[in-house]
């Protein structure tokens, strides 16, 4: 194939992907009156920055930064531990069980949310941790189905052989999974951690439910009191909108590069 | 408990130890043995057990057997309509976005300067939250003042009605979702990394063209990958909330009234969670056994490096 | 130190995989495990490993039983067919990660990479890591990897197979030159009995998990012990042709031919208890069949194809019922396709194995027998009685 | 001046009066409500004044905007509801609900009970039982563009105007070719607000007894209005909303787009930060018959499993106070003394709010005679919708929704 065609396509694909971002970024510097025009106005008026400085401060979006950023952290830390130490589990070992517990796992995801959650939050209200930022740190620290089954594809890549060559070494399991497979499976880190971080960063339903306290919320609940039931706050919601999506974009710009960093493949073979 | 089960599979009528401890694969999953137990088996056993009810989010709750799965599968019109509606959904959905996946993948692969921003840019709609999302298609894909139909206008095409319109709107949350490709294009991408060289080479030095190299070495090494996408795939595609709850409703006239979103108007909007918990294990069995059969398929077109030695005597 | 197998047995859920393999190997000894592929050879070594788990027998190194014994205990080194280095360490890291793990001191395990490095001719390379490395050079990271353990046993697995032929010959001279140097006991998987023949004291040929015959070079070459080893060993293929005892004698036998009249008297080593008609099969290789030959028992056949190699030529033939032929010879004249030739062997150059395959005992040449007592093992062998014959 | 001179003469009434009883009764009370990010701090300051009246007291205001029903499920079905909250579907959440008939019955007096008008009580009780005192309400009224009126040529409506006469000006005043509208149909109305023109048109969706839809939900009135509505978006004088686009009326009318619009008060804010010159008159009627408006309120409820009653009660009691009505600007006080003395009831921009609730009275809507009316109501959404987008059918449609709603009815 050739190449200007394969950066035309990437050109006008990146558009595609991009188009809906630059919509917002330039709803949020709109007055509400620009919105409603036809045929419609691509640029506003006149920019209007503050507007940004203005959903920011009618509600207390630094604390909900601060909450957000606590969630964020604390459960992806956990979930990148749990969910490969125990993808490291499914991939590199035979036990009775396994693969019917593997099942499972795959099942658990299946579970549709709405259904699972009042008893979650009848457990959690037991637990005394209904109004605290726990019900939506804690579970990230037993790995999740999704990121497990993500990592055990990806240890199950790397040749037996590599365990082998380690065991002859004089590595026991766990120096197998800490000091060779954790480092090889960046890449797929990477992804999972990505991956969390968003999940957690854009979460609703859960800080919804389990959360009461408004110096408890996180930022998406912070943007959804732009939308009550009669109405809503267009301008406000594309400004925190743009803002919600920056620390994600900046922190993927710079992790995306270790996703491609892959040491395997022709490193294994000869 | 685990440990017993383990040495009686241990028919070695010998004194000799496993040079790997019995013990320790459990350690290894034991978070997500004890995580599955605290936060997921008892909320889902629970459900089961309100679907044998008549359970109002509030006040009496009445056993009645069987009632729910029969009163939806015999009375219920819509939750064929649903059920039926979902399974166009995923039909469109799980291949287009594997495809469109592999193909951003593919391309971000080719080793094109500024790969590194294309990738951000390609994954720019999955860092937008669904709220967000929502908002901002809802002004694209708008009949009257929306950029699309704007730009069609341009071209001399007339747009249609796109959430307007019941033959529509399904395409419409179909091209919204694929937004979020981003992340199964990043899936594939890892696997696309993962793949030696070397293969490629040999191929091209053989004369094999570009297609074939990507027909014949490409997916079969991305099988793993693409087994996850794939099964991924139908569990979100059974799943999708969001778009059709914010975007169209489930209209116009009930036309994207996803599963899903029929079991969230149980939940919350009806408060009788015994047939929303009823309907649920109805889609959880649905989604299973999909992607058991997807799993099954998968020993015939996915190959493993590093599986472990020894399959057959797994069994034993 | 010697490495001892007795009674080995492995399987994989009703498959058996390994069976009887018993077997003794010299401290200071380079053996290979040959056979086809499928035969077990690999799983074998992995046993040996510590890689598989034993279903039964024992296995002793220097005396000492490691059967039970985790990989990294059993004083062990292995270097894998595809090498597996550690992707994500660089050459140094690679060769030093098993010292370190059992908490060697720095300065020891410094000097360790450095003496290996040397010996190795990879002290450029130690700073970089796999990927960036050619396959020779990944080679010899994974047998340096192998050999700064410093164990009492090497476990090579076909280590040479993914590289290109012309860099094969090379290393195999290393690696000949390195076991000679460190004089630590080796054990080499291949499937291609040039190396096994070249490189090792003894091996051990493998035929569907168990052990068919273990000898020198040889001794396996000159004296197969059975149809399989003689079919195996030696390219192109020895020649079987159906044959029927006429008549045993204290040192020889007669043997007719099946399609070539008269009898061939073969001599023996040891007189055998066979009754006369017992059906036989007669072994000859290739450059020991004759084409043209004026007297003694001949079969005929149809010429299919001529190769001609320069010093010698390859010709194939089929005989009339099917079996196919090879004939070596150095003439240069020679029949063209089609033409149909006869066949003879000189009695002392033909094989003869019982209906079971076992080889009936092969009198040799005076200068092939004095080459196989030359063999350093070889009186070591007698002693263990080392009867493989299943 | 009046307004800011009784208000706080409340405050200070409200004060003392109270505070000596309630000073034993500390701790928290949670208090939930929709309210978005603009109307949170009228809450807020009611609750500060609470607060400063009841020292010992903590309100945590919990906010949930649009995702109030799912959180508030999510808390009672676990047994764990906010102390107090706000309530619109009281058949739904009466369950959970404390009856208040016996605080009213003691307090009532003191709180003057008879200020309140009794069709907002009439929307909080259920057999019997009052389960929310009403803090604010609206009623649905038109809202109108002067200039774009003005332009087409014909009067301003008046009050006891007809349909015929909305559709004679809308047609004047529609210029679709300019993005004009003369009005808005929507074609997914909350079944709720939409009962008022089966109301005005003299039946309704569900018989008294709450057993019989047929012959209600698909009478021929009800189909008369839904045809006409249809017929109005095919005519041209009305814009469909919400058929691909989720633009809001209230928007449209902000951005000058169009001459009337049906709303109610939770679109005046925005109209007159808008700009807009603009009037307002009530509903029109069928020719003939009396005309009815929906009424929203938002009432407060306290929980049936909430550990300080009295405390609640106590909220619940200032919240329908007159000094807390008064604060709320963004909603009708339910007090009538509060709508006298802040000269509300005269005001033009208003008054035709309170004339809506006064010949409303009497109205019930339907989701308090059918526990199931929320599934049966999906169906005549259906029913709405599809005319809409057919331009007319009504009856089939409806007669479909009947049949499909039929299984709740057993």
């Amino acid at each position: 194939m050739t190449r200007p065609l394969l950066y035309g396509a990437a050109i006008f694909m990146a558009a595609l992907f991009v188009a809906p971002f630059v919509w917002t970024l330039l709803t949020a510097v709109k007055t509400e009156a620009e919105l409603y025009t036809f045929p419609p106005s691509f640029l506003p008026e006149t920019w209007r920055w503050e507007n940004f400085h203005t959903a920011w401060t009618k509600l207390p979006f630094t604390t909900f930064l601060t909450n957000s950023t606590i969630v964020v952290v604390l459960s992806t830390v956990g979930q990148l531990f749990s969910s490969s130490l125990v993808a490291f589990g499914f991939a590199r070992f035979r036990f009775p069980g396994r693969d019917v517990l593997f099942v499972v796992v795959l099942a658990s995801m299946m579970i549709p949310w709405d259904v699972k959650m009042i008893p979650l939050y009848m457990q959690f209200n037991f637990l005394g941790w209904i109004n605290t930022l726990k019900p939506l740190i804690v579970p990230a620290w037993f790995g999740e189905a999704f990121f497990i089954f993500l990592l055990r594809q990806y240890i199950m890549s790397v040749p037996m052989e590599i365990d082998e060559a380690a065991r002859m070494d004089g590595a026991n399991s766990w120096q197998l999974y800490w000091r060779i497979h954790l480092p090889l499976m960046l890449p797929a880190l990477v992804l999972v951690g990505t991956f969390q971080f968003m999940n957690a960063w854009n979460d609703y339903l859960g800080p919804l439910i389990f959360l009461n306290d408004q110096s408890k919320y996180t930022l998406t609940l912070g943007l959804s009191m732009f939308k009550g039931l009669h109405g809503q706050d267009f301008i406000s919601i594309a400004a925190i909108t743009v803002v919600l999506c920056l620390p994600p974009l900046v922190l993927f710009f710079f992790a995306q590069r270790y996703i491609m960093d892959s040491a395997l493949g022709s490193s294994v073979k000869g | 408990m685990t440990v017993t089960t383990d040495t009686v599979v241990a028919t070695s009528s010998r004194r000799r130890r496993r040079p790997v401890s019995h013990m320790v694969p459990w350690l290894f999953i034991s978070p997500w043995i004890i995580g599955f137990v605290a936060f997921t088996l008892g909320p889902m056993l629970f459900s089961l057990y309100m679907s044998f009810f008549d359970w109002p989010i509030v006040g009496e709750r009445t056993f009645i057997g069987l009632d729910n799965y029969v009163t939806m599968t015999t009375l219920d019109p819509q939750f064929w309509e649903s059920l039926w509606i979902t399974v166009k959904f995923a039909l469109l959905f799980v291949p287009l976005n594997i495809a469109v996946g592999f193909l951003l993948a593919l391309l971000l692969n080719a080793g094109l300067k500024g790969t590194g921003v294309l990738r951000t840019l390609f994954y720019l709609p999955s860092v937008i939250s669904g709220v967000a999302l929502v908002t901002i298609f809802s002004w694209l894909y708008s009949y009257r003042f929306g950029v699309l139909n704007y730009l069609l206008g341009f071209v001399g095409i007339d747009g249609p009605n796109w959430l307007g319109d019941p033959s529509w709107a399904l395409v419409a949350i179909v091209f919204a979702s694929l937004w979020g490709v981003g992340s199964t294009m990043l899936i594939l991408l890892a696997g696309l990394q993962a793949i030696p060289r070397e293969l490629y080479e040999a191929a091209r030095i053989s004369g094999v063209p570009a297609w074939a190299r990507t027909l014949y070495i490409t997916l079969p090494m991305l099988g793993p990958m693409l087994l996850f996408s794939i099964i991924t795939s139908i569990i979100s595609a059974f799943q999708q909330l969001t778009l059709a709850l914010l975007l169209t409703e489930g209209g116009p006239l009930g036309s994207t009234y996803f599963f899903a979103m029929y079991i969230y108007d149980n939940a919350f909007k009806y408060f009788d969670m015994g047939y929303a918990a009823a309907m649920s294990w109805i889609m959880f069995g649905i989604v299973l056994l999909l992607s058991l059969a997807v799993m099954k398929s998968s020993s015939a077109w996915v190959h493993y490096e590093g599986e472990v030695r020894g399959k057959k005597g797994d069994k034993s | 130190m010697d490495l001892m197998v007795r009674n080995l047995r492995k399987s994989f859920g009703a498959v058996e995989v390994l069976r009887d393999i018993d077997f003794h190997i010299h401290a200071g000894e380079f053996v290979c495990f040959l056979g086809p592929s499928g035969c077990g050879k690999s799983t074998l070594l992995r046993c040996i490993a510590g890689l598989e788990e034993i279903d039964d027998g024992e296995i002793r190194l220097g005396g000492r039983e490691i059967d039970h014994l985790p990989s990294a205990k059993r004083d062990i080194s292995m270097v894998f067919q595809s090498y597996a280095l550690y992707p994500h360490m660089t050459v140094a890291k690679n060769m030093s990660f098993g010292l370190r793990l059992n908490g060697m001191p720095r300065d020891e395990v410094d000097r360790r990479i450095a003496h290996a490095a040397q010996v190795l001719q990879i002290e450029p390379l130690l700073g970089r890591k796999p990927k960036a490395l050619s396959g020779g050079q990944r080679q010899r990271v994974a047998i340096g990897r192998a050999i700064v353990r410093e164990p009492s046993l090497f476990l090579l697995d076909e280590p040479l197979s993914n590289l290109d032929a012309a860099l094969r010959v090379t290393m195999r001279a290393e690696l000949a030159a390195l076991h000679a140097r460190l004089g630590t006991t080796m054990v080499y998987v291949t499937h291609d009995q040039v190396e096994a023949m070249t490189l090792s004291s003894r091996v051990v040929v493998l035929d569907k998990g168990s052990v068919s015959q273990f000898g020198p070079p040889m001794e396996l070459f000159h004296r197969p012990a059975n149809l399989f080893v003689a079919g195996f060993i030696g390219t192109p293929q020895m020649n079987f042709l159906p044959a029927r005892l006429l008549r045993a004698h204290q040192d020889r036998v007669e043997v007719e031919v099946e399609g070539a009249p008269g009898a061939l008297s073969v001599p023996l080593a040891a007189p055998v208890r066979l009754a006369p008609g017992a059906p036989l099969t007669l072994g000859v290789r290739p450059d020991a069949l004759t084409l043209g030959l004026e007297a003694g028992p001949q079969v005929a056949a149809k010429v299919t194809l001529v190769e001609r190699l320069g010093t010698e030529s390859h010709v194939l033939l089929a005989r009339p019922d099917g079996t196919r032929l090879t004939a070596i010879t150095d003439a240069p004249r020679l029949p063209g396709p089609g033409a149909t030739v006869t066949a003879g062997f000189a009695p002392e150059a033909v094989h003869l194995f019982d209906e079971t395959g076992r080889a009936l005992p092969r009198c040799v040449s005076p200068e092939i027998a004095a080459l196989l007592d030359s063999a350093p093992s070889t009186a070591a062998m007698a002693a263990e009685k080392v009867t493989e014959e299943v | 001046m009046t307004k800011y001179a009784s208000t706080a003469l409340s405050v200070a009434l409200a004060g003392l009066l109270p505070a000596a009883l309630a000073a034993q009764e500390e701790g928290t009370l949670r208090l939930a409500t929709w309210d978005d990010e603009e109307s949170l701090e009228i809450i807020e300051s009611i609750a500060a004044a609470f607060e400063a009246a009841h020292p010992g007291t903590d309100v945590q205001i919990e906010a949930y905007g649009d995702g109030y029903d799912t959180k508030l499920s999510a808390a009672m079905g676990a047994g764990n509801a906010p102390d107090v909250m706000y309530m619109w579907n009281f058949p739904a959440y009466a369950a959970s609900l404390m009856p208040l008939n016996d605080f009213i019955e003691r307090d009532g007096a003191e709180m003057d009970i008879d200020d309140i008008s009794p069709a907002l009580l009439d929307v909080s009780r259920i057999d019997g039982n009052v389960y929310g005192m009403p803090a604010g309400f609206t009623t649905h009224v038109i809202f109108y563009n002067r200039d774009l009126l003005e332009e087409a040529g014909v009067a301003e409506p008046e009050a006891g105007w007809t349909w015929s006469d909305l559709r004679e000006k809308a047609a004047a005043a529609s210029d679709p070719e300019n993005q004009v509208y003369g009005f808005a149909v929507d074609a997914r109305p909350d079944p709720y607000d939409f009962e008022q023109f089966y109301w005005s048109n003299g039946t309704q969706f569900i018989s008294d007894d709450g057993t019989e839809i047929d012959g209600y939900m698909n009478s021929p009135e009800g189909a008369e209005v839904l045809n006409m509505f249809a017929d109005m978006i095919a005519s041209g004088e009305a814009v469909a909303l919400n058929i691909g686009d989720d633009v809001s009326g209230s928007a449209l009318f902000r951005g000058g787009n169009l001459a009337m619009f049906e709303g109610a008060m939770w679109n005046k804010g925005g109209i007159d930060e808008s700009g807009i010159d603009y009037g307002i008159v009530g509903l029109p009627a069928f020719e003939g018959k009396p005309v009815k408006s929906a009424i929203n309120s938002s009432a407060v409820s306290i929980s049936a499993d909430t550990d300080n009653p009295e405390l609640a009660w106590d909220f619940v009691k200032f919240f329908s106070s007159p000094e807390a009505v008064a604060m709320r600007v963004n909603d009708l006080p339910v007090r009538a003394s509060v709508a006298a003395e802040t000269g509300q009831a005269d005001d033009p921009m208003l008054a035709p709010f309170f004339e809506m609730l006064e010949v409303s009275e009497g109205t019930s809507p339907a989701f308090l005679k059918h526990e199931d009316w929320a599934r049966m109501q999906e169906n005549l959404s259906a029913a709405i919708e599809a005319t809409m987008i057919e331009g007319g059918n009504a009856q089939a449609h409806l007669d479909d929704a009947v049949r499909r709603s039929a299984r709740f009815l057993r």
